[in-house]
């Protein structure tokens, strides 16, 4: 049931088909939706690092847990497919047992948390074994061996997996929990936000360090962070993530050189950077609020370019160049209205 | 293991604490009480009889030595610990010459031995049932479980007492309601007597164990519904890790320290329970002997098992102190 | 030097990190001084990463934390002094500080205008409500908000962004010459970021009030500071104007600190560099 | 106010439950201001009558009307579980305040002095004192001393609110804004403190009501005073189980009972009440 689909060099290893998550909840009597994923459709292919960028009020998290079938209710997939190459068809219609089978083995996270990511009261010999132990299939023995040579591979000294989690530094837990991630080979490791917890020093440390093990293995990545500077240095394409839906998708070059959505223009111009200290120009408003999002286009209450069209209807994600698709009417006239279920709820 | 001796000694000092403030306690309230306690005690000796003055006389003088009620209150305090470290209550008077210390010897074993089993047992079986109903939230068994933990935990020990004596006694006399074992049975180390004891037990320890399981249940159940959102259970869960696996080593393992300071803090209650449980079902042990010395006005006694009582706890409280780090290896640092 | 703003004299802070028994002592910030000119408003940074000693440093300066050695003084008396409550009101009259997470800075059981209206009355003796809801309005609109907006609102129905300018407006009502503001964008979305940093050289400009800015963010640094200091394990390593400690440094702290800033350059010209 | 009961008693069964069953008790206890007897009166009816219409809950065989005197014990046994509960919030409101916010060396010694209490087996001291104190014991009396016993647990709670409340950086905003020390306690903390107070009020009054039944039908309380205790421990005396008078020991235990789980419910729907994230769930707080 976890045959593989045959493996070509560019058949994507995650596709992601118009995928809506929403948090559906009731409080004293009233239901409230919040939209955090509204119709997403993304890909990442073998041996790349997809970048995913955007606010705390993006639905990124929430997008994430949905494509690792680790959303929980209110939480519910309401549209869309997330299928894997390890998997032969959509996660979410495999029961628990059959998805627990493929964690780890195939699909292996890395989370921010990197206080408290590791059980604080067993060594950390005792994560690799219960993470990794069934997908490695040698006896013992072998088995610490393997954990050794991994870890060697990454610069860590063994002597670590006796230690406990309190007796590590923040950057040397993050680099355990790399360690553990990539240590069964698996095809697709999501990262939500590695480094943000980490002091600048660390954080470049360890971000080369990903960058290493995921082209020596290579693997498949999503990266989420919301800081541009750290998608600048680590992944190969980018995607921007606006009120739960993507405005915006391109190699990480032409998204920094070229951006074509205002958002994306507003979050690279305002980026400070030593040796610019001209003035940066802020964006008025703030995060629309996802149970009541604006009609049309999400952005267009902030969105300098704002027109007409926009604030009616909902713009197509359009491929404006090879792999460049951005999602705005002011951005190209070849952009049209996406035909989704939005619209028709929009004119209700 | 240098901070683990460090560790010791500080619960060792709050052990020595607990006793003498406990043990002044008893002093206080002995000594500051408006009635003299020989004068009371020769008045109950001798309402009946027409015993001599001089006999009077003499009984006074040596229940004065032998309570050292001599001297001012510093000396008597100082007295009161020589004797209260020696263990030497003096001679129990209602069970005149037998001395307090054996009475007490021989009550003990029967109530260490009741709280010990029936404080495990509720402890083990409440924390497992609480953190199962705490990970697996839509079982209806579990559910109904919580139910019956929150019906019986505030009912204390004496009501459920009295209520186990009355059905077992009238309505469906199939238990011994009395004692700690059938009379006819001898004392020696035969399989027959250790049967009989047991049988004997298992009303006092239903008692208990019904109150105090719900405690730990529900504190267990509200632990584990907490560590469930807990990264390190979320990372364990992304991992693949099998359920029962994440409950047993990342759930409960980490809700247990709490409880066993839970334990540590909340067996003077039980041990009140312990002692009220004895006396409905005139179980041999320090409970009965204490409220038997309250109806005989056996002055000794009472202030004896007072006394060891609170030694008895707050022992069992330090070594239950002590084997803490060996559960928390963050402990070590501290 | 009396005329100084504010003079920090070899302050150090040691904490004892040991159980009942004593045990090791940890210097947290280690004879740090600089002083504050009073005659221009200035945007002071204090740079460096966690464990630098940089939030024990800025609750010092608020009166928050008594330095083991060293003395503080605000326009010349020093501060560990100020007995009477009086006294202490009209320091923090003159010093209000604005903190990292907005979420946390405000009670989230109580509305957001009980601090303002209290402030303005506490601090500049408004007597009715109404003359309050002025002064609070007054200075909701330095920040682009307005009383009206957020009247009767709790913190958590306000975005991060919003919440962290009320928090600026509640500083600003008794009009301090002294803002002590620690990471205050780190917990704001990156679009909000902005909006912020430039307020803080608005409050500079126009308002004249002097800043200490603490973040680990060297970027934003040198978008910001006039002046700064670099510190590591409590000391201070390198100090001076802004842009030439930023752009050129010389301690090897301060160098390696620098090194580790992700920069675009990667993504706009060459390769990625090791 | 007002509203915030509505929301509970209409989505906590528990704080529903609970009040209902509170209510029971507390009306019964009221009923006794319109008794027709005088409740230290004896032998005034046929002893031994079962329930029936003229005695819904029959007589004893000291002839009295086990109803009425019920509705006085009740009265007297909850107005001691609440007068010691009382009594021992203001030591554990007083010693967990200070060692809250003193902190430091007086906390250490408050401290442990406070988990002194906690280990301590109260009963036997309970039982130590009654015997010493034989009939000067009085309600009053043994009220004190169980409320000087039984503020250990609490204060050692209410200290650990203090202690983070203290380090919350609202506080420090507060102290910005002008606000006193005393201001910042009775505006900024009482809503994190009140709620625990409240429920840990409800458990102590559950606690003294225990142990006055328990030292009562041991006979270690005044038994003239008709509470619930005395009232079993005279049913008791007149052996009324083996002589088959089997309401006169039921109705007072099945009603002490009820108040039991009654206020245990209020008091673990009070706990649900005091975590302000689920305060603020209720007030529909957004979804990031």
């Amino acid at each position: 049931m976890t045959v593989p689909m045959p493996q070509t060099e560019t058949s994507p290893v995650l596709s992601v088909e118009r995928l809506r998550a929403y948090y559906q909840m009731k409080y004293f009597g009233i239901d409230r939706e919040v939209r955090a994923v509204d119709d997403i459709t993304l890909h990442v292919n073998r041996n790349e690092i997809y970048g995913l960028a955007g606010e705390s009020s993006s639905g990124k998290t929430s997008f994430i847990k949905t494509i690792a079938a680790a959303n929980r209710p209110p939480l519910n997939v309401v549209g869309g497919s997330v299928k894997f190459s390890f998997l032969d068809r959509d996660i979410h219609h495999l029961d628990r047992d059959a998805v627990a089978a493929v964690r780890w083995k195939h699909l292996s996270y890395i989370m921010q948390g990197s206080m408290s990511v590791l059980n604080p009261v067993r060594r950390i010999k005792h994560s690799f074994f219960d993470f990794a132990f069934v997908h490695i299939g040698r006896p013992r023995p072998e088995f610490w061996d393997i954990v050794a040579t991994h870890l060697k591979r990454l610069h860590l000294d063994p002597s670590i997996l006796e230690a406990y989690p309190h007796e590590l530094s923040g950057g040397m837990r993050q680099r355990v929990t790399i360690a553990l991630a990539t240590i069964c080979r698996p095809e697709f490791i999501i990262a939500d936000e590695p480094t943000t917890a980490l002091d600048v020093v660390v954080q470049k440390s360890v971000l080369g360090m990903i960058r290493n093990v995921q082209r020596e293995m290579q693997s498949s990545m999503l990266f989420v962070t919301h800081d541009m500077a750290v998608h600048a240095n680590i992944a190969d394409r980018l995607g921007i993530m606006y009120a739960g839906r993507l405005v915006e998708e391109a190699p990480t070059r032409a998204i920094f050189t070229t951006p074509r959505h205002p958002y994306t223009a507003h979050l690279i111009e305002s980026l400070p950077r030593i040796g610019d200290s001209g003035l940066k120009k802020a964006l008025g408003g703030s995060p629309p609020n996802l149970s009541a999002p604006p009609p049309g286009c999400r952005f267009h209450p902030r969105c300098p370019l704002a027109g007409e069209i926009c604030r009616r209807e909902v713009p197509a994600l359009t491929s404006l160049a090879p792999g460049h698709r951005v999602a705005c009417f002011a951005a190209s006239p070849a952009v049209t209205a996406a035909a989704s279920v939005e619209s028709t709820e929009a004119a209700r | 293991m240098r901070s683990y001796a460090l560790y010791v000694a500080k619960r060792l000092v709050q052990f020595v604490l607990v006793v003498f403030i406990g043990i002044s306690l008893t002093f206080f309230i002995t000594h500051l009480t408006p009635i003299d306690p020989v004068e009371q005690m020769i008045a109950s000796m001798t309402a009946f009889g027409d015993t001599s003055p001089e006999a009077i006389l003499r009984m006074r003088e040596a229940l004065r030595e032998l309570y050292g009620v001599e001297g001012n209150l510093v000396d008597q305090y100082v007295t009161y610990w020589g004797r209260i470290l020696t263990l030497d209550f003096g001679p129990s008077l209602s069970a005149f010459p037998t001395p307090v210390a054996t009475l007490i010897a021989r009550a003990l074993p029967w109530t260490i031995g009741l709280l010990f089993t029936c404080t495990m047992l509720a402890w083990l079986l409440g924390n497992v049932l609480g953190g199962l109903a705490g990970y697996y939230r839509k079982s209806r068994t579990l559910k109904l479980l919580g139910v019956a933990a929150m019906g019986f935990h505030p009912i204390p020990y004496y009501i459920i007492a009295f209520v186990l004596l009355i059905v077992f006694g009238y309505i469906w006399p199939v238990l011994p309601i009395s004692g700690g074992s059938a009379q006819n049975v001898s004392q020696a180390f035969s399989v027959e007597y250790a049967g009989s004891v047991l049988r004997h037990a298992i009303l006092p320890a239903l008692s208990i164990i019904l109150v105090s399981i719900g405690g730990w249940f529900m504190g267990m159940r509200a632990l584990v519904s907490n560590i469930i959102s807990e990264d390190y259970v979320v990372y364990a869960e992304l991992g693949g890790v099998p359920r029962k696996r994440i409950l047993s080593f990342y759930v409960m393992r980490n809700a247990l320290m709490p409880q066993i300071t839970g334990l540590a803090m909340s067996l003077g209650a039980i041990f009140n329970g312990a002692i009220i449980v004895e006396q409905v079902f005139s179980y041999p042990g320090l409970g009965r002997l204490l409220i038997g010395a309250v109806y005989s006005a056996d002055y000794s006694l009472v202030l004896g098992v007072t006394a060891i009582s609170i030694i008895a706890v707050s022992a069992s409280v330090f070594l239950i102190d002590i084997l803490y780090p060996v559960f928390d290896p963050r402990v070590q640092l501290r | 030097m009396s005329d100084a703003l504010l003079t920090v004299e070899n302050v150090t802070k040691v904490y004892s990190r040991g159980g009942l028994f004593g045990g090791g002592t940890f210097r947290a910030v280690d004879d740090v001084s600089f002083t504050l000119r009073a005659d221009r408003a200035e945007i002071f940074t204090i740079v460096g990463e966690s464990g630098s000693g940089k939030t024990t440093l800025s609750r010092m300066i608020l009166n928050l934390v008594t330095p083991t050695e060293g003395a503080i003084l605000f326009r010349g008396s020093d501060i560990t002094h100020l007995q009477s409550r009086s006294a202490r009101m009209r320091f923090m009259a003159a010093v209000q500080p604005i903190f990292q997470n907005p979420f946390e800075a405000f009670n989230p059981l109580s509305r957001v205008d009980r601090y303002l209206l209290t402030t303005a009355r506490r601090f500049c003796g408004a007597t009715t409500r109404a003359e309050a809801e002025r002064m609070a309005d007054n200075a909701l609109r330095k920040v682009g908000l307005s009383f009206i907006e957020i009247s009767r609102r709790f913190p958590h129905e306000l975005s991060g962004g919003q919440l962290q300018r009320v928090a600026i407006a509640r500083a600003l009502i008794p009009g301090p010459s002294l803002i002590v503001a620690d990471e205050p964008v780190s917990m704001v979305d990156a679009s909000l970021r902005m909006a912020i940093v430039n307020l803080f050289r608005t409050l500079r400009d126009e308002l004249g009030v002097s800043i200490i800015y603490i973040t680990h963010d060297l970027a934003t640094a040198y978008y910001i500071s006039d002046r700064i200091i670099v510190m590591q394990k409590g000391k201070v390593v390198e100090s001076g104007d802004a842009r030439a400690v930023l752009e050129n440094p010389k301690h090897p702290y301060s160098i390696l600190l620098k090194s580790s800033v992700l920069s675009l350059d990667a993504v706009l010209e060459g390769e990625l560099s090791e | 106010m007002l509203r915030i009961i509505r929301d509970l008693f209409r989505y906590n069964l528990e704080f529903a439950l609970g009040s209902i069953l509170t209510g029971i008790v507390v009306g019964l206890a009221a009923l006794s201001f319109f008794s027709p007897y005088n409740p230290l009166d004896t032998y005034l009816l046929p002893p031994d009558v079962p329930p029936s219409w003229t005695y819904p809950f029959g007589t004893t065989s000291r002839g009295q009307d086990t109803f009425w005197t019920l509705t006085f014990a009740m009265r007297n046994t909850l107005l001691f579980g609440f007068s010691v509960a009382i009594l021992s919030r203001i030591l554990s409101l007083l010693i967990g305040l200070i060692s809250g916010y003193v902190g430091g060396f007086t906390d250490r010694v408050l401290m442990s002095i406070n988990d002194t209490f906690i280990v301590i087996p109260l009963f036997p001291l309970l039982v130590l004192f009654y015997f010493v104190m034989r009939d000067y014991m009085s309600w009053a009396l043994l009220a004190l001393v169980m409320a000087f016993l039984g503020w250990a647990y609490d204060a050692r709670l209410i200290r650990s609110i203090m202690m983070s409340l203290k380090e919350r950086e609202f506080t420090r905003t507060s102290i910005f804004s002008g606000m006193s020390m005393r201001e910042i306690v009775l505006r900024e903390h009482l809503p994190y403190v009140l709620p625990v107070v409240f429920s840990t009020t409800l458990n102590n009054i559950n606690w003294s009501i225990g142990l006055e039944v328990t030292l009562s039908v041991l006979g270690f309380t005044n038994l003239d005073t008709p509470t619930v205790g005395t009232m079993i421990f005279w049913a008791n005396q007149h052996s009324a189980m083996v002589s088959g008078v089997w309401w006169w020991i039921l109705f007072p235990t099945l009603f002490v009972t009820i108040t039991f789980i009654g206020l245990f419910l209020l008091a673990v729907s009070m706990n649900e009440y005091i975590d302000p994230r689920s305060r603020l769930g209720r007030m529909g707080g957004g979804i990031a």
